[in-house]
């Protein structure tokens, strides 16, 4: 039988708390994106597509939303006989009792799934960022090297997108990483890491075997950083369309910047889908009067009012003589007639009232939970 | 082991569809936006609990086969039952394609056996409607019948189209007419029967043994059983129901998606209709776009002006270009300039610059020669060419030739 | 759309600390049972042919063999795009933050859920007996009768098999229960409950808040005893091949009864199928020389030695020369050449060595954990 | 989008299997206790990392369909690829049946166009063999060939039985003769053929417009490849492989799996083979039974006396009954009393009391009319009747009656 090359295994928590409210009801991989996808969409497909068959996701709290989207892992061809998609809860009883705390408790909460696989390499990812990159690329790079670790990054595009949790690496000329720098803005020269990173099995096995009984927390550095000179830590550089979510702000800028085509061509390629969830909804229907510039919109909306610079999830309705502009309309839910909204992000099932008007800024748009009655 | 199952006469080519049943079964044709034509009776039937459907095909089955895979999009992918797509095959006695509807049930008998069901209904794959099939079989079961068949009132002056069933006042059927000159009713078959399955056994075994049929089931198995004395009875259907198996029928079934006095409403939730779903990202409107009246559908791009027109999934309508009162077909391309009316674009189809498909009626000082005009999927209409209303277009058209 | 009649839960958890050391590393719906079954099988089998399309598993700990043997759902035919099998792990995080005890409390934690079905009614079922009930006539029965609570029950057939856990009804003539007893053997005229019941949906919502929030634990005793005046507790009687598994005793005997034809009949009627993962074994390869007298063997076994009122499972393998008597072994387990056992439970992937001889009692059938080298 | 698809030419009705193959295909006839045929280049495909199937099939594909359903079994339900039934079908320019392995494929090309492969794999449905296609891959690579077709070697007395491969020194195949009277070498072919996509392509879209070709690949695609001087290269493939198109071969191909000197092991974890699961509880050896060197499968009962046999599941062997050297399929029952030896019982076959099928040959004087005997699927073998050593049954044999 082929042993496959690698395993995914994907942190469905990791940066929850930078978004605020947008993760009180779920993890950051069900965070909604781009009119119809989850965080997690892009990793998995990208996962699926570069040939991995066995996926794990870990998750820690808030989870009801990921396994409702997750489903069999049918969407993503990941309800597999063999091998397959595997949703790991944190499994009390079995160790200590009490849910972990940072990647490395999480990962030694699931070696034994990891010390079962045939792989010989695990992909490891977190779901702040939004790209399609090339898993299939970044493996084989890895094993063409003979990295010990291959990180996932790219150059730091924008000065202001860096700061909160950014882990970013500075390379020799050879391409080996030399440091490794946490939670601030990256410094002049180094890369961002996507939180990507394929690592050996068996390593990774010893590696946290090793750091959590040492009680050490955090992967990038208490183990990548504190191992950087013994191991050949390797980096792949993403030059494609990539954002990073770190707070409501980014993860409204990164939204908007899918009204640029050439953002969309890049993450929407149709050679490299992005599998989701299919909700069958009807096509969207823009009725008489209505005032369309300049929009994303999903499927099952309809729209009789007036929109400029917005986006609008799947079934989201907007009635007629209402205005809104640069705003991100989630699913199903429903602007009232004459209501006035900018600058707003308005989460699932909400529903703004007659004539109501809403106004967030550029700098600070404004939130509005999941199932509020404005 | 189920009670009813479905079997789904999908093999016809279409022919009055031409240019758009080419290379696919009509079923197989898309319509609405995002949805092809069998995705009505397959999402019916399991809306109606049936989740046991047999497709017979036999013209072009392989988009319709890759289309319909395990059934997953209409949740048919059953371990027991699930829909299967059956093609004709060879025995050791010989081998046939199917000679007429009822023969194409016939030679499927071992399908069905499988399932040993107590009712067998079979529908076709060319109509538009919503129907809760599990109110025949309730009205079968009420009225001990031996067949229930869906008929719809229409127009009397439209009666002589279709096949009339004259009932009597119980809505037992009395009498059944393959379009009559003069109508005794306006109840007129929709071509849906729901038959017990020892009589539908019985009937085309008959049917098959005799040399004169044509294995029909309007013409040949209908008539046999009301000739035997069967009890058959009228389900009157009510609600919207259209077939498509013109090229006008097709193009109004896809306008009276936007007309908001057609009570015909694909976005309620309390009957889906399934498809498979593309996967595309949303469909992006432009600042230059002005898009009105109008259904559109993921993956779609928008920078033209479109007005009572159907925009299927990967379209893109670009700068100043024109569409009214048409259907685009996935993956099509609209460019700069063009202009489309009342028309249908098939797959694929490129039209470029300034092109001009169509016309407008009240343009036309010879309104005979008015009608929708239709590009086959994967053509070019060059630019500045021109395609004639009416016009069924099965070659790529020059630039600034006319067709 | 038609609305489904009734949704499925399962408790996987209860009952597990019944069977000691067997459930040490998986729960009671993930014990292995005829050779090739785990106990969930019995139930979620019997759920499917009844019509049910929802079916939630409740697990509480110890949950990784579970997880693993449903997978998505397919065996059962509930990888369904349309609701289909979810399994809830405790929530931590988005309740009171540790882990729930006793049904009750069990069933709050999935309240969420139980509000969303669109189904009229609600299946509860334990996973502690093995039977092939009828899960539609059971339902029908409830419906018709018009009752708010309908218990699956049977009659006593063995004094002894009651005991421990042992829940109990008394009907009055029209089959209404007028008392229910609990944790003790069932009294003369007492039914014993195979703790599965049907309830309306929206009473047992009701029934759930009100008695969480008055911090009760039993779902029998602190909701339907309390209730039994108001409420129409109704029973359907089921009178085919059922075994209560509440002790290591219980299951090893549960288990030879097997051997006779006419409660494997009953169990395992070609017309009601119990589904199961599939394992994908060769067929059972007998040996020169061996000798199998009254036993149960599953695919992928391989006998050379001597086995008697034996019961294995999938992928055992009996060396030559080694003799086996009234033993239960369990998956991939090796009794290598002149071993002789007697009265043995083997557990998964166990190793008996050369010539070893083990004997336990009828009455106290010697268990030999997953794993074990002996 | 792929790199290699296999194309499974299923075809055939396998005539030289007789009452086997009455109602099914040949590669649903079932082998080793729990398989069909068809599992093992299924399985092969994927632990060779190939999951894309098309099967070709036009004759009683009813149970062969149902038998692969939506490929889960051999994990080959997939989104993009997995395993698809191809039947033959009506285009606009007229329909055909599939003549000869090639216009099979030829007729396919649709299907292979879709995941536009860099290589083809032809496999065919009746060999008994595991290998790893992705090493015909490697060779294919590694020498820049056109073809790769995979040779076994054979003794020399038995080769003129086989297509027949010449090769220089390194294996590149110098020329091909089919059922050659002399043959030049040992190197059978295994009908197992590796295609670049473009060379396929081509030579069978000359091969369709040869009015003379009898579109076969060893007749007539094989020698046009030599003829115009591609480079085809030999695969030497080292273990188990059986040819089971006859009555003989089929029976010994199940007695290799009981005979511990066959190095054919179908326990071994490494290359598992999967098939559709029936589903039924273990298997029951019961007080009476004396079972030795046999292989039985889940959900069969054994009461009597089992000895160098394949017992299928569902299977019931009653006390007293004896089985000897044979092969009971799916569902059949020899009851108290009776006897089999060397014999091939189909699915659902009763075998009376007291009945005696086939014969041993140690007890026969006239050892030439000794035989592999057959009964066809669902007959009865009435009480004390007796079917001869060698006999093809058809029908159910009476009481006491010999056939």
């Amino acid at each position: 039988m082929l042993t496959n090359k690698a395993m995914g295994l994907i942190f469905a928590n990791m940066h929850s708390s930078s978004v605020g409210n947008m993760t009180a009801q779920r993890t950051m991989a069900s965070l909604p994106f781009a009119g119809r996808y989850r965080l997690v969409d892009f990793c998995l497909s990208s996962f699926v597509r570069g040939g991995l068959r066995e996926v794990g996701v870990i998750v820690k709290e808030n989870y009801h939303s990921l396994m409702n989207h997750l489903g069999s892992g049918k969407e993503w061809d990941l309800s597999r006989k063999i091998a397959g998609l595997m949703v790991y809860p944190p499994f009390i009883g079995s160790l200590s009792g009490t849910v972990y705390h940072g990647k490395i408790a999480a990962l030694y909460n699931v070696l034994p799934y990891i010390k079962e696989s045939g792989s010989k390499h695990v992909v490891l990812a977190d779901c702040d960022h939004v790209s399609n990159f090339n898993t299939a690329e970044l493996v084989n790079n890895h094993i063409d090297n003979g990295a010990d670790v291959t990180i996932l990054c790219y150059e730091q595009q924008n000065k202001d997108e860096g700061g909160l949790n950014a882990t970013s690496v500075l390379r020799d000329e050879n391409g080996r990483v030399i440091d490794i720098d946490f939670n601030r803005p990256p410094k002049e020269n180094y890369l961002v890491s996507m939180n990507i990173m394929v690592i050996n099995r068996e390593l990774l096995i010893e590696l946290v075997e090793d750091a959590y009984s040492h009680r050490m927390i955090v992967l990038e550095r208490d183990i990548l950083q504190h191992h950087i000179k013994d191991l050949f830590i390797n980096t792949v550089v993403y030059d494609g369309f990539v954002r990073r979510i770190n707070s409501v702000q980014s993860y409204f800028t990164s939204s908007m910047s899918l009204l640029e085509p050439d953002n969309r061509k890049c993450l929407f390629d149709p050679l490299k889908p992005i599998y989701t969830k299919v909700n069958d909804d009807a096509p969207a229907r823009y009725g008489i009067g209505c005032n369309v510039k300049n929009s994303l919109v999903a499927d099952g909306c309809i729209i009789e009012g007036e929109i400029e610079n917005c986006l609008l999830f799947r079934g989201a309705k907007v009635r007629s003589g209402s205005v809104l502009k640069n705003c991100i309309i989630m699913q199903d839910t429903v602007i009232e007639e004459g209501a006035s909204l900018s600058y707003v992000i308005a989460d699932k099932e909400v529903k703004i009232g007659k004539d109501r008007s809403l106004m967030g800024y550029e700098s600070y748009p404004l939130y509005i939970q999941k199932g509020s009655v404005v | 082991m189920k009670e009813t199952i479905a079997m789904l006469l999908a093999g016809g080519q279409g022919s009055r569809l031409y240019a758009l049943t080419q290379t696919i079964a009509k079923p197989a044709v898309p319509y609405g936006g995002k949805y092809r034509i069998i995705d009505f009776p397959l999402s019916n039937c399991i809306n109606s609990g049936i989740d046991t459907v047999g497709v017979l095909t036999q013209y072009q089955p392989l988009e319709l086969n890759a289309y319909i895979g395990d059934g997953r999009p209409w949740d048919l992918d059953r371990l027991e039952g699930g829909v299967h797509v059956l093609s004709p095959y060879q025995k050791i006695e010989g081998s046939d394609w199917y000679r007429g509807t009822a023969n194409a049930i016939y030679q499927n008998f071992g399908f069905i056996e499988k399932y040993n069901p107590e009712y067998v209904l079979i529908l076709s794959g060319d109509h538009i409607y919503k129907m809760n099939y599990s109110k025949m079989v309730d009205l079968l079961k009420k009225t001990d019948a031996s067949v229930v068949i869906s008929v719809l009132e229409v127009p009397k002056e439209e009666a002589s189209r279709f096949g009339i069933m004259n009932t009597d006042k119980d809505d037992v059927i009395i009498d059944f007419e393959e379009k009559p000159e003069f109508p005794k009713s306006n109840l007129a078959s929709m071509g849906i029967y729901l038959f017990r399955w020892d009589v539908l056994n019985k009937y085309l075994e008959d049917d098959n043994n005799n040399p004169n049929s044509s294995n029909d089931f309007g013409k040949d198995v209908i008539p046999a059983l009301l000739n035997t004395g069967k009890k058959l009875v009228a389900y009157r259907f009510e609600g919207y129901w259209k077939d498509v198996g013109t090229i006008d029928s097709l193009w109004e079934a896809n306008m009276d998606l936007i007309n908001p006095n057609v009570p015909f409403d694909i976005w309620a939730d309390d009957w889906r209709i399934y498809c498979r779903n593309p996967g595309r990202p949303p469909q992006y409107v432009s600042n230059d776009a002005v898009i009105q009246n109008s259904i559109a559908t993921a993956g779609s791009s928008i920078d033209g002006n479109v007005d009572f027109s159907v925009i299927f999934d990967g379209v893109e309508i670009h700068k100043n270009a024109t569409v009214r009162d048409s259907i685009i077909m996935p993956g099509s391309i609209v460019e700069e300039g063009a202009e489309v009316h009342y028309s249908i674009i098939a797959e694929d189809v490129v039209i470029k610059k300034g092109a001009k498909v169509g016309e407008r009626p009240e343009n036309m000082d010879d309104i005979e020669n008015w009608g929708v005009s239709v590009v086959a999927a994967g053509l070019t209409i060059g630019e500045g060419a021109f395609v004639r209303p009416k016009a069924m277009v099965y070659d790529s058209v020059g630039e600034g030739e006319e067709c």
